[in-house]
């Protein structure tokens, strides 16, 4: 019974079908409001509203011819992308949505669970940055490049910025500052800084406009992913997707007070929640128009660094003087 | 400046070097000079007059020699400084020295007409493909386009 | 380390064929090499064969965005061999054309200049609302792309009242919405951030290499045929030639926005002016030998045709200068010490239509020199060679 | 400099109908005097061959089936068709023989399906008719 149960975690929910309807439909709320707010229609005929188009694409990529460059190194190029969404899929194990229990630690929700996110999140950074590499491409390669000179600018900025409800709440379990925010709602209004430094980082990690600089394809073509094609790039289109509500689940917990409610209403709040985020996200994509990567750079250690330090600030001086 | 007193500076400055200045229409004057002397006159026009601007360098197969037609322009007027060149033995000056845009007109020049520009900077094929045979200059009036017979594939579907 | 990466002919930000090979060190570009001829069309030969008033059709294949421009220059330079005057009507029609043919060129070009620097929101409302002017030259002309309302003589067709109405009242619509694009142009920070300094090209350099149009113009270059030679009635008509001082992509930028604003002007004085009479006179089919150049503003700069008859109904010469071939010196000039990320935008900054420059010229940049001419088969076993020998992963260095 | 200029004008669209259209299902109806595809009243043609004169892109052919009853025919290549209306404006009858319609979706599977002939018999040019030449018309033959 436990296997099964299991089991079922795994590939049912919260596992890969969730996951995988979850994300599809994620990327289908993105492309409609982006569509919507530029004045075009979006995807319409696919299924209704065109909510299958993200699935169509996905299926359509599957079927497509898969190429690989003679010179690239074969194994990594082909596992990239199988290790990329295993990474992004463990990232939403560990969100406390479902089966956890506040009280206990287990497997996918213990103490210093919200560093393991932030890590396993880094992590797609660096696939992408191997896919870009491994490809030996010119546009792949300064695609590769781009990425982790993203990385350097955005990643400090966000670990920053999630540290502040964390040191608020006093806990490293993601489970337990959602639980001290949900009994102190209050206490979110200190953290407005850190969400909006947070929702820029999480645009930078996802390289969506302004900070599509590593797939510009007006500059390098499809940048990391030039050479990917067929079911390759489909699994690489998947990821994304996943790390996107991956990582907006993160922003909901440490920054919305999380998910109550038990399963149902647990969930209902993610779907909230989470879509709240990707509809600010949609909006600062349509909003910006893609800057250059020196730019990001200094943006984001002129004014995403210190920033998120004096919120850090903020935090502990709230937690040593009034709390 | 209007016309009238720029033919006067033109045929002051350069005196017997241009002949032929006409003005057939409003602020269209042409000029002729020898192909020996068009770099030194352009270089005249270049400074004392203002004519920075060459438009463009039109070659036309007159039959025993090509004219060669240097468009250039400055704020009031187009100067067209004409000159001929023969047939059978086609070389001309550059004049990249004078103005450096030149240089894409001359080897359009020297790919379509087959003229020899002497001393251009970079005499390499332009226009024509890079398997193009040698000795085919398709602006010349005696080269003449076989047009290949239409071949429409399939047949009516309806 | 160097490397040359190359930018085309097929590329998402070129959208006509051409290759722009740029040798890079990091993302900073230290050489930058144009190659045309994907395009060519062999279209001065062709006019030789059909008449003056085929070729009208003929130039206006030219160019998909500039077509009025191209047979206007035609025309002009025809209408002087065939010793027609069109009659004013016409004149005014023709010019009305040719002004919402730029209005919606400039319209085009922001987009445009949206979408390669990734603002893809602007882009689309700007071409949302280019759709305006759109429809109003299918409506005056009959197609939304190749108007061919010019005949040798005059315009083929009158505007009715109604239309004119139309016109003047969606002209209210254009106004506000330019004034608008130019409010988040000169307002949205990571935009500004993209065009200002970016592709810098000096006054001096821009006379030196002959510029043309909105480029030469950003650079305080005063240049503009229609008031250095004002053809048809824009003797006539009030408007200043824009230009900008900061000799960047946003100069460039503000200058084709201004020149909206003065297209507006234009055009509402000539609709409001409008003589009456018919809208063209016969023209004969042969023209007395002689010779003729037309000049015409086209959006992108001066654009040229002479013309040489020879006594038959059909042309002994037809030369075509497209105004992009004109700037593309100048584009090297500006592409140097650029960043990767500013190519699309530098080369798009001078509105480049392929199709028009490359009715006749394929280009190699002269500087670069030692490159010799191979055939394409030699050329692509060369790059497999150097490939081999040298694969990126082996000496590639940090660009940062 | 302003953050998110473009702000109130995205807020504002998200609720509004696109500006685009839903095109297969859903049609923008060309305006009066769209250049369509080109066809021919038999009925009218005198065969003055003006048109397959000034054809810009050669797509007009006239070819005689039959000289003693003076039967003709007229092929319009329209995979050639620049959809430019010269033909029209040269066509010296009036009422018009050649003509344009409003057509604007005319892609086929193959180019032998753009192909349209008629087979005629030549229109008798009446007396009052004749001298009417469009003034607009710079290609009538001279």
């Amino acid at each position: 019974m436990a296997i099964l149960k299991t089991l079922l975690y795994l590939l049912v929910y919260p596992g890969f079908i969730f996951i995988f309807v979850y994300s599809t439909f994620c990327e289908w709320f993105d492309r409609k409001v982006f569509a919507r707010l530029q004045n075009r229609m979006g995807p319409t005929h696919t299924g209704r509203f065109g909510l299958l188009q993200p699935v169509a694409d996905f299926v359509k990529l599957l079927a497509k011819e898969d190429v690989v460059p003679d010179l690239a190194d074969k194994r990594l190029f082909n596992m990239l992308p199988v290790f990329g969404l295993a990474i992004v899929s463990t990232a939403m194990l560990l969100l406390p949505v479902w089966h956890f229990d506040p009280l206990a630690s287990s497997s996918t929700s213990f103490s210093g669970d919200i560093i393991i996110l932030l890590y396993i999140l880094s992590l797609p950074t660096l696939i992408f940055f191997l896919a870009g590499w491994t490809s030996t491409s010119y546009f792949s390669t300064i695609g590769g490049s781009r990425v982790l000179t993203m990385l350097f600018g955005y990643e400090v900025p966000l670990f920053l910025a999630v540290l502040g409800p964390a040191i608020m709440a006093g806990s490293w379990r993601l489970a337990e500052i959602a639980a001290f925010f949900q009994h102190k709602p209050l206490l979110l209004l200190p953290n407005l800084l850190g969400f909006a430094i947070a929702i820029i980082c999480l645009q930078a990690k996802l390289e969506r406009t302004p900070f599509d600089i590593p797939h510009a394809e007006t500059e390098i073509v499809g940048g990391t992913f030039t050479e990917y094609s067929g079911k390759k790039l489909a699994l690489f289109r998947l990821m994304t997707d996943v790390e996107m509500v991956a990582g907006s689940g993160l922003l909901a917990t440490v920054f919305l007070g999380g998910f109550p409610g038990g399963l149902w209403l647990g969930l209902l709040w993610f779907v909230v929640k989470t879509l709240f985020i990707i509809f600010i996200l949609s909006l600062i994509r349509a909003l910006t128009s893609r800057i250059r990567i020196d730019q990001v750079v200094s943006f984001a250690w002129r004014y995403l660094a210190p920033l998120a330090v004096l919120q850090l600030l903020i935090v502990i001086l709230l937690k040593g003087f009034i709390l | 400046m209007n016309d009238a007193q720029i033919i006067e500076r033109v045929a002051a400055l350069l005196g017997e070097k241009v002949t032929d200045i006409t003005n057939p229409s409003v602020r269209r004057i042409y000029t002729k000079a020898e192909p020996q002397n068009v770099s030194s006159v352009l270089a005249v026009l270049k400074d004392s007059l203002g004519f920075t601007y060459l438009a463009t360098i039109t070659g036309v197969d007159l039959g025993e020699n090509f004219e060669v037609i240097y468009h250039l322009a400055n704020e009031y007027t187009n100067l067209n400084v004409r000159t001929q060149i023969p047939k059978a033995d086609p070389h001309l000056g550059s004049v990249c020295g004078v103005i450096p845009g030149a240089i894409l007109y001359e080897r359009e020049l020297q790919d379509m007409f087959g003229i020899v520009v002497d001393n251009i900077p970079d005499p390499r094929r332009l226009v024509l493909p890079d398997d193009w045979p040698e000795g085919q200059y398709p602006l010349r009036k005696d080269w003449k386009f076989q047009r290949p017979e239409e071949k429409i594939p399939g047949g009516k579907t309806s | 380390m160097k490397f040359t990466v190359p930018i085309g002919p097929q590329h998402p930000a070129l959208k006509e064929p051409i290759s722009l090979r740029m040798t890079l060190e990091g993302e900073v570009i230290r050489d930058a090499d144009i190659r045309l001829g994907y395009n060519h069309r062999g279209l001065e030969k062709l006019a030789e064969e059909k008449t003056y008033l085929q070729n009208i059709y003929l130039t206006e294949r030219i160019c998909g965005i500039c077509s009025h421009s191209h047979t206007s220059c035609f025309v002009q330079a025809a209408e002087k061999l065939l010793e027609v005057e069109p009659p004013k009507r016409g004149v005014y029609l023709r010019y009305l054309v040719a002004e919402l043919e730029r209005v919606h060129s400039h319209l085009l070009w922001l987009g445009v200049a949206g979408h390669e620097a990734g603002f893809d929101t602007f882009f689309m409302y700007t071409w949302r609302d280019r759709e305006v002017v759109m429809d109003i030259l299918e409506t005056i002309s009959g197609n939304r792309v190749h108007y061919s309302i010019n005949t040798l003589g005059g315009v083929r067709r009158d505007i009715d009242e109604a239309q004119r109405q139309h016109i003047l009242g969606s002209l209210d619509i254009l106004r506000r919405r330019t004034e608008y694009y130019l409010h988040i142009g000169a307002n949205e920070p990571t935009f500004v951030g993209r065009l200002a300094g970016v592709g810098y090209l000096s006054k001096e350099q821009a006379v030196a290499l002959c510029a043309v149009g909105p480029t030469a113009r950003a650079s305080d270059v005063a240049r503009d045929v229609r008031k250095d030679d004002p053809y048809g009635m824009y003797a006539e008509v009030p408007f200043e030639v824009s230009t900008a001082q900061s000799c960047d992509v946003l100069g460039r930028t503000v200058v084709r926005v201004k020149e909206l604003m003065q297209s507006y002007n234009i055009i509402e004085f000539l609709l409001k002016n409008l003589p009456d009479g018919p809208v063209a006179v016969r023209s004969p089919r042969r023209a007395k030998p002689g010779e003729a150049i037309g000049r015409y503003e086209a959006p992108r700069g001066e654009n040229i045709h002479y013309l040489k008859s020879n006594g038959t109904d059909k042309p002994e010469r037809l030369k075509v200068r497209a105004p992009t071939l004109g700037n593309y010196a100048a584009t090297i000039e500006m592409l140097k010490s650029g960043f990767v990320a500013d190519i699309p935008l530098i080369f798009a900054a001078i509105d480049p239509c392929i199709c028009c420059a490359e009715r006749t010229v394929t280009l190699v940049n002269g500087r670069t020199g030692e490159e010799n001419i191979v055939t394409m088969s030699q050329l692509r076993a060369q790059a497999q060679e150097r490939f081999k020998s040298a694969p990126m992963k082996k000496d590639a260095v940090w660009p940062f | 400099m302003k953050i998110a200029a473009f702000l109130p004008e995205l807020l504002r669209h998200l609720f509004k109908k696109p500006a685009t259209v839903d095109y297969p299902f859903q049609k923008l109806v060309p305006p009066k005097g769209f250049r369509g595809t080109p066809f021919l009243h038999p009925e009218l043609c005198i065969v003055c061959r003006a048109c397959e004169r000034d054809c810009p892109a050669e797509a007009i052919e006239i070819l005689t089936v039959d000289e003693a009853e003076k039967k003709f025919k007229m092929i319009i290549h329209n995979d050639r068709c620049i959809h430019c209306a010269q033909c029209v404006d040269s066509c010296p009858t009036t009422p018009k023989a050649m003509d344009i319609d409003q057509l604007f979706e005319i892609s086929a599977f193959s180019r032998w399906d753009l192909k349209h002939e008629w087979v005629f018999v030549k229109a008798v040019v009446k007396p009052k008719a004749a001298p009417a030449a469009p003034p607009a018309s710079s290609a009538t033959p001279s």
